[in-house]
């Protein structure tokens, strides 16, 4: 299974992907967006559907696996990374994507997600970042807002929240992105960028959850506030607003809003090797600044499942394919009986072994 | 030790213990498993118990930082490292002060005097120079200044420190008991080669030392005696001297090619655990991937995702780690793939005791989850066996479509026996079937096997098997999410059925000694060998006892219940708070005596004969 | 539903079981709560169970969005939400569909026959209507358009959109069941006053909507029966409404307030145990501290850590989480600091059946930790009791100083009962010393208690008494580290002492029904109503058999063995798979009868009924 | 407790701090250096020292709380940060250190430590970096780099190391600092300074294993290569090399080294709100960077306890310090026996129940 083009056979289509189960988030959730967004890019990938996986952990978000009609793990929350990490080096030919929530993938499995990152595991992680616990009817979570009102905090969240963008781009990530439930278009660019990058790639996904945390984007999802976001495209300059008239530039090493002309634009690119101005754009916050999206960095390094596999071939050019005798004679060894004397010859030795 | 007739002037031993203990630096381990190596050669049986400390280093001279190597060489067949010791090499006042309660009353005792000085004295809590005051009295004791003497012996090697130069002087104390107890100093000698080939120095004055210490015991007349032990009847065959961790590691990649599957190793080092790791690691070359995760509970998540991508996946840790595996393992039962889990035991709770070892996560292991998550538990019962019940716990979690439960234990870990090299070509194999698309038939992921009970393990990559999984309630056949209570305790049902499923093929229990009688006495894990020697030491004292370890815990064999009955009493000696007892009780309704120790040491033979001799009654 | 006396209009009734079901949108949980209010203020004892989908919003109309509460109305004593249902509110084919196995066969059947399309047919798998397919004879079946009643009941008030007029349809609903039950609407209107206080127009809905209902009943000719269930003769007292995790909050709030320590509360949000966190979060002013974890390693980790800083300390969770905590439970465990930890228990394994019932944590409550490590094991029984098993855990944690398991369970957690309101000033005081310096002596943080086994419990802050604890093996007295052999063997015996000393404040087992006979039925948690009600009835069908409900589950209370002797049988109906009579068998070797459900889903009181019948024999 | 000066006793010294237990490192061993610079230090805090808990994890550094005379826990593996908190919050008056290894902290730790960071609660972490486990006698940590020959890695890690500076950062972390344990006093200064910071600080500090990974830090530890090292300095250039003769400016949004004047001097300043030059400066490897030391962040948030207690206080100024009676009556209530009636005065009722 090394070809993973379906030679000859007709292109997939959406609806190829989705499942013959009811789909059972709250009507009018944003998890559909996604859903039918990542159903419409995975025929683009041009892969047969069964080297396609979907591992999740647990959180409403993590129901996305039974609705689409690839091989999937609905797991354990938080542990959908290692989970995959599994999969991906027991079968580096499958296409692996985790899916998580803002609770599953920054809270309890916080640890995980770093690692899966900074190990550059050839995965896809999308993140539905509805900065709150669906699943559990509504606690805060890591990316609730200073002083939210949730059940578990009547009196207000005193927490800091995360960034999770500046987590991913810490944790060494070689691909980090963000987009939007109800930007479908964008959306199904973004999937599809993270999902065709070699190595470990992030998507956070800002996600609507109308029935706990309803509007929490609105500042960026409402028609008359699409100008609060600002659009990231490598070659480009960080430009945004109503009239596309204001842009980002550099002062002192931060950033800051400044309105202006061609000259002196910052020109983003996400493959800098350093990360610094991404960085410096995932902590830009609403509404001093405006909230970027698109793909943040995208930088060429090695997989672990490469590195994997060539210690592999590296091991067995040099030593042969293991043989399981070999294993057991690879230590001082004595005889017992006969003459007592082991034989010097190899082949005369596993004779004597094998009879 | 036995002592014999004296030949020439050698006289002959049964069998003799011989322990080596210093400092953690003093390279006590090392000295230990070369003579081992060299006592293995000359054909005695073996059976070595390495005593480390905790502490990477403690400092020098402390009791906690004693490190002590015992080897019980023997002209038969041996199961224990012995009970007490016959020879001890001590490198400083803490090493004689930590081994004196082990000492048998002639003990021959090798001293380095050189490291008794007042301070070493004290960090040792000796008020008066034991070599001095005659407390030592009841012993042989032979006091040399092996410090001094080895350096005398180094001085004229070039580009050497002090430092250096001390540290070899393990090799002067191998080189005298060698020379003691008649063993070749080749293989010692090749292994210097190797391991120091890059530095001639370093060559030169190892092996000048280990001459050194060969020639003084020639030399001096200090030394009245020699000894020899006979080659043991062992079966013929060419052997190797094997750790239970090295048993481990071979049986895993054994089991991945009988079944002709990828080993996929995913675990955090944890002692004393962390040695099947590095075995496995260096076996990239078998196609075996080592995944050190990020922390136990990634381990075992990344073994679950390999094993639903097909692989023979495997984990292992101790207690501490073990304890952190149970939810993602948790899964893995309720996904109902094949996977392995290693538990080699250490002194608990909690952190508790690293270093040494205990049988107290039997419980864990068999309860220690949420919800009904009946599991196979195998124990290994000596370092070899740990080989044999590494590829039957994947057989069993192939046949049964779940992951199985290894218990070892520190003790099985560490030592070593010797071990008959097996022939692979003469292993049944593990067949494994992945189920393919069958045109017109709908893929039913949780449809049982009539037989095993188990369900197919269908992997990504195949073609119209698309299917999910997960820890959800469960419809039996499709394995959808369902929340109805018969769909819920059907599947509770079914899993529990193919794990009794499991007993049939699972060999009757045989004992060793009478098929009835006053006692049985039954183990699991480590402490087969001294059980085994205790009871036909009993035997010969004309005790109607006899003894039998477990392999399989869960299920338990068939016949076992009735096997028990057979037996007036029947005795279980563990190195916990008599678990084995209470799950007997709990699951058969039988009646058993439990015979406990929790010191983070193995039992000693002679602790189990006092305990059949006290049930039995005196007068057997 | 046991037909009595008419008086006026109304048929007099012993007791009544009424389910609301509906969508899970359509606030059924709301509308049972509101009734059940309404009935408790009126005097009736009772019992309720909701029944939640796992989902938040599964699909409209589909049986796994359906959502149910049951509540059981009685002029007597009663124990459980009732076996099986007299009056069933049905809101759409789904939520018929879904009950139709658990109605009686005379059942008021009241059904909103708009919801009743062809396509929400399908979606509850009914291929004919069952309205009008005659399926539904043997009931007592009122058709009821009651969206459009309510659409009309609310049409002319301004501002509200189409679907929040429906959403207002199960007021119309409750309105019309408390007019049959002769239930007052005030406290309801009070209610819908509070809650909707800051919209006018909500206010208006909702309260139209009761009345709508309230006058629908009176004014059509529908109905030709109401009833009435007279008060049940509780104990005098004041009274209010509690479930599981009301009582258990209140009964740790309660806990700290008797021990002068404040509450600290670490968790991380799962399903059936948040409500504890949402309870306590409320409660800052009571000095609580809650604190939302990362995950439940951190909450337990948090929790030992807050009680080393001197606070009551406790964490709660389900199977999944519990399982977490293991590792960092064990430390507390090892350090010796008092903790409550409490497992609301669900449908195991892994994820298994979140918002579904289950007993099956028992063995890992006991047994899921390396190495020897026991610990107290509590189980509440009923909701009130929660609240006092709280305190009592605290009691214990305190004494022993180490963590207690308290053991709850979903249906315990989610179900209500009448609680009478204690008088916080009768209740005893749990007493804390904290040490601190004596002049000139050495303060030893591992020193035991003689009385209780338990060691000092030395708080930061308190000069002189710096000590440092861990989780490795140590020393008695001083607790330093330590890998001595008999240290450890005392460790663990200390640690085990003190556990078995708790059985000195553990009261004697006592039983409900004759002291010696053929059966005692012995249960622990929530199987308490269910076994309770049907021992009574078997008693009353002449059956010689008594019912008893453990508490204590470690240790044991002292006369337990002596107790089950006196009996020919017992029997222990659980929610697993046999969990408590194996630990049973296991600890006192003796023999019982397992009763086993895992279906989700709370036992009725018939299934026990059956089974005592079936192991008396019938002719008792 | 809450003043927690000590008047008019005598100051304390280092022997203060010191307990009666054996310290047990390897002879050489880095973590001694740090061990007597923190009981140096904490004189300098003026604290009783009763007042004082090191909570550790599990690893050779996790030792260290045997060895200072205070309150102690050696906790389990990765978990100290969760202990800290609750105590922190169970008892605000303690300073609360914890300390812990690269595997403790950002292996099996990874998440507790960006929580107990990002929820600014006022613990001081020193990580003891020696890029391997010590404990478990030598295998790869997530700092060690790739191609490390280890016993688990015998063909070289191909992982990618973490850089705990970034993920402090990256996790909110309102104190980021790095010393070295040979540079004992940046390494006592740094400490104080931590210590002394009001929310959570983080201190890295790079430590020589000489028997697992002998020599991981000789490129700024060895005399000779001490230009390597950049001392971050508030309000100062970034300046290194043998006569302080290089400088660091910003390039694009990266950083580059550069020889110059003074002028366009990029000057430092750790209170910066975006943290992003500290991102940038976290960033920076060997060789082709000098490795930065000193405070990378100091900016002040409020607490989480003081969210907590402020809480606390404000409850109970609005409610009152809670009775029992009134929680057990917050619900709906009726009487059984009597008259049946509830009691409307709340004085009536108390009584009714407590007779
Ligand atoms: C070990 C464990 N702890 C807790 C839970 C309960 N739980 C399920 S989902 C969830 C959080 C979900 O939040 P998020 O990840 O943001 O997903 P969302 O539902 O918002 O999509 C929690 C706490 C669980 N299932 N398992
Ligand atoms: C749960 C658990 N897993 C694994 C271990 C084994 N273990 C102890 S310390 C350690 C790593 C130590 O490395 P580090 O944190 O870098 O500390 P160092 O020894 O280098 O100071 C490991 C893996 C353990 N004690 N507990
Ligand atoms: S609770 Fe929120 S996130 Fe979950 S399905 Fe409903 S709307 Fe979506
Ligand atoms: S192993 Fe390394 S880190 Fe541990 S004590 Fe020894 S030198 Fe220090
Ligand atoms: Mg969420
Ligand atoms: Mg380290």
């Amino acid at each position: 299974m090394t070809s993973a083009t379906q030679n000859g056979t007709a292109k997939l289509t959406r609806k190829d992907f989705a499942s013959d189960q009811d789909v059972r988030w709250c009507p009018g959730c944003g998890d559909y967006a996604i859903l039918a967004q990542m159903q419409k890019m995975l025929p683009e990938l041009d892969l047969p559907k069964e080297n396609i996986v979907f591992v999740s952990g647990i959180g409403c978000s993590s129901r996305f696996p039974y609705y689409m009609n690839t091989y999937g793990i609905h797991s354990i929350h938080g542990r959908a990374p290692t989970l995959a990490s599994g999969l991906k080096l027991a079968n580096p030919d499958l296409k692996v994507f985790v899916i998580t929530g803002d609770g599953d993938a920054l809270s309890i499995g916080g640890n995980h997600l770093m690692h899966v990152l900074r190990r550059n595991i050839d995965v896809t992680v999308v993140l539905f970042n509805n900065r709150i616990y669906g699943l559990t009817k509504g606690q805060f979570s890591p990316t609730s807002l200073t002083g939210h009102v949730t059940k578990s905090s009547p009196l207000g969240s005193i927490e800091q929240p995360l960034n999770p963008l500046s987590v991913a781009l810490a944790a060494e990530a070689t691909f980090v992105a963000r987009s939007i439930d109800v930007e479908t278009k964008h959306l199904q660019e973004t999937l599809l960028a993270a999902a065709q990058h070699k190595g470990a790639s992030f998507v956070e996904v800002l996600q609507n959850c109308n029935i706990f945390n309803d509007g929490a984007w609105h500042h960026v999802t409402k028609k008359e506030n699409k100008h609060n976001l600002l659009f990231l495209e490598a070659g480009k300059a960080l430009r945004f607003g109503e009239e596309n008239e204001k842009q980002l530039k550099v002062e002192g090493l931060g950033l800051s809003v400044v309105e202006g002309s061609e000259k002196d634009e910052l020109i983003f690119d996400p493959t800098e090797p350093s990360g610094a101005l991404a960085y410096a754009l995932s902590r830009m916050t609403f509404p001093e600044f405006p909230v970027p999206v698109g793909i943040f960095r995208q930088v060429k390094k090695p997989t672990y499942e490469q590195g994997m596999e060539s210690q592999v071939q590296q091991a067995q050019k040099k030593k042969g394919q293991g043989e399981l005798l070999d294993l057991y004679l690879s230590s001082d060894i004595w005889k017992v009986g006969g003459d007592g004397k082991v034989p010097e010859d190899r082949e005369a030795l596993k004779k004597e072994i094998c009879g | 030790m036995t002592t014999g007739t004296v030949t020439e002037e050698f006289k002959e031993l049964d069998s003799v213990v011989v322990r080596f203990s210093g400092d953690s630096g003093d390279g006590m381990q090392l000295t230990g498993t070369q003579f081992t190596n060299a006592s293995a050669i000359a054909g005695n049986d073996i059976s070595t118990f390495p005593d480390f400390p905790a502490e990477i280093r403690a400092p020098a001279g402390t009791l906690a930082g004693v490190s002590g190597f015992q080897v019980n060489l023997s002209s038969h067949e041996i199961f224990t490292p012995g009970d007490s010791t016959d020879v001890l090499v001590a490198m400083n006042p803490a090493a004689l002060a930590a081994n004196l309660p082990d000492l048998k009353d002639d003990c021959i005792l090798i001293v380095n005097e050189d490291a008794f000085s007042r301070a070493n004295l004290k960090k040792a809590g000796f008020a008066e120079n034991p070599l001095e005051d005659g407390s030592l009295e009841r012993f042989r004791v032979f006091s040399i200044g092996l410090t001094n003497l080895n350096r005398l012996a180094l001085e004229d090697i070039e580009g050497l420190t002090q430092k250096e130069i001390d540290r070899t002087k393990n090799f002067f104390a191998l080189g005298l008991i060698c020379w003691m107890y008649d063993r070749p100093a080749e293989p010692t000698l090749e292994w210097i080669n190797k391991k120091f080939g890059k530095s001639p120095q370093l060559v030169e004055a190892n092996t000048r030392a280990l001459k050194a210490g060969l020639h003084f015991g020639e030399t001096t007349e200090t030394f009245q005696l020699r000894f020899r032990i006979k080659a043991a009847k062992l079966k013929d065959g060419i052997y190797r001297k094997i750790t239970g961790n090295e048993a481990l590691a071979m049986g895993l990649v054994t089991a991945g090619k009988l079944a002709d599957k990828p080993i996929f190793y995913g675990s955090y080092p944890i002692t004393p655990a962390s040695d099947i790791l590095h075995n496995l690691a260096a076996l990239r070359h078998f196609g075996v991937r080592t995944f050190q995760a990020e922390d136990e509970i990634a381990a075992m998540g990344a073994t679950v995702g390999a094993a639903f991508g097909g692989a023979f996946a495997v984990t292992a840790s101790s207690g501490p780690g073990v304890a952190l595996k149970s939810e993602a393992l948790n899964l893995g039962l309720a996904l109902e793939l094949p996977m392995v889990l290693i538990d080699v035991q250490r002194g608990g709770p909690s952190t508790g005791l690293p270093t040494k070892t205990e049988q107290s996560d039997l419980l864990m292991a068999l309860f220690g989850r949420n919800g009904e998550a009946p599991l196979p538990v195998l124990a290994a019962c000596s370092p070899g066996d740990c080989f044999n019940t590494a590829i039957e716990a994947f057989r069993f979690a192939v046949r049964a479509s779940c992951p199985v439960m290894l218990l070892s234990d520190g003790y099985l870990g560490n030592s070593s026996e010797p071990w008959q090299i097996p022939d692979p070509s003469k292993m049944e194999p593990i067949k494994v079937e992945h189920p393919t698309q069958v045109e017109g038939e709908e893929f039913l992921p949780y449809a049982r096997d009539p037989e095993t009970g188990g369900r197919p393990w269908a992997i990504p990559g195949t073609k119209g098997l698309e299917h999910r999984v997960g820890g959800l309630g469960k419809a039996p056949l499709t394995g959808n999410v369902s929340y109805r209570p018969e769909h819920h305790q059907q599947m509770i049902q079914d899993r529990q059925a193919k794990i009794d499923k499991l007993t049939d093929i699972i060999p009757d229990q045989t004992v060793r000694g009478p098929e009835s009688g006053d006692l049985l006495v039954m183990g699991w894990g480590s402490t087969y060998g001294a059980i085994r020697a205790a009871v036909s030491r009993c035997q010969a004292e004309g005790y109607s006892v006899a003894s039998t370890q477990l392999r399989y815990i869960c299920p338990l064999p068939k016949n076992l219940e009735e096997l028990m009955g057979r037996y007036k009493k029947v005795l279980i000696p563990e190195m916990n708070c008599g678990q084995l007892a209470f799950y007997l009780r709990g699951k058969l309704g039988v009646e058993v005596e439990s015979l406990q120790q929790v010191t983070g040491r193995p039992f000693k033979i002679e602790t189990i004969q006092e305990a059949i001799r006290e049930l039995i009654g005196k007068g057997a």
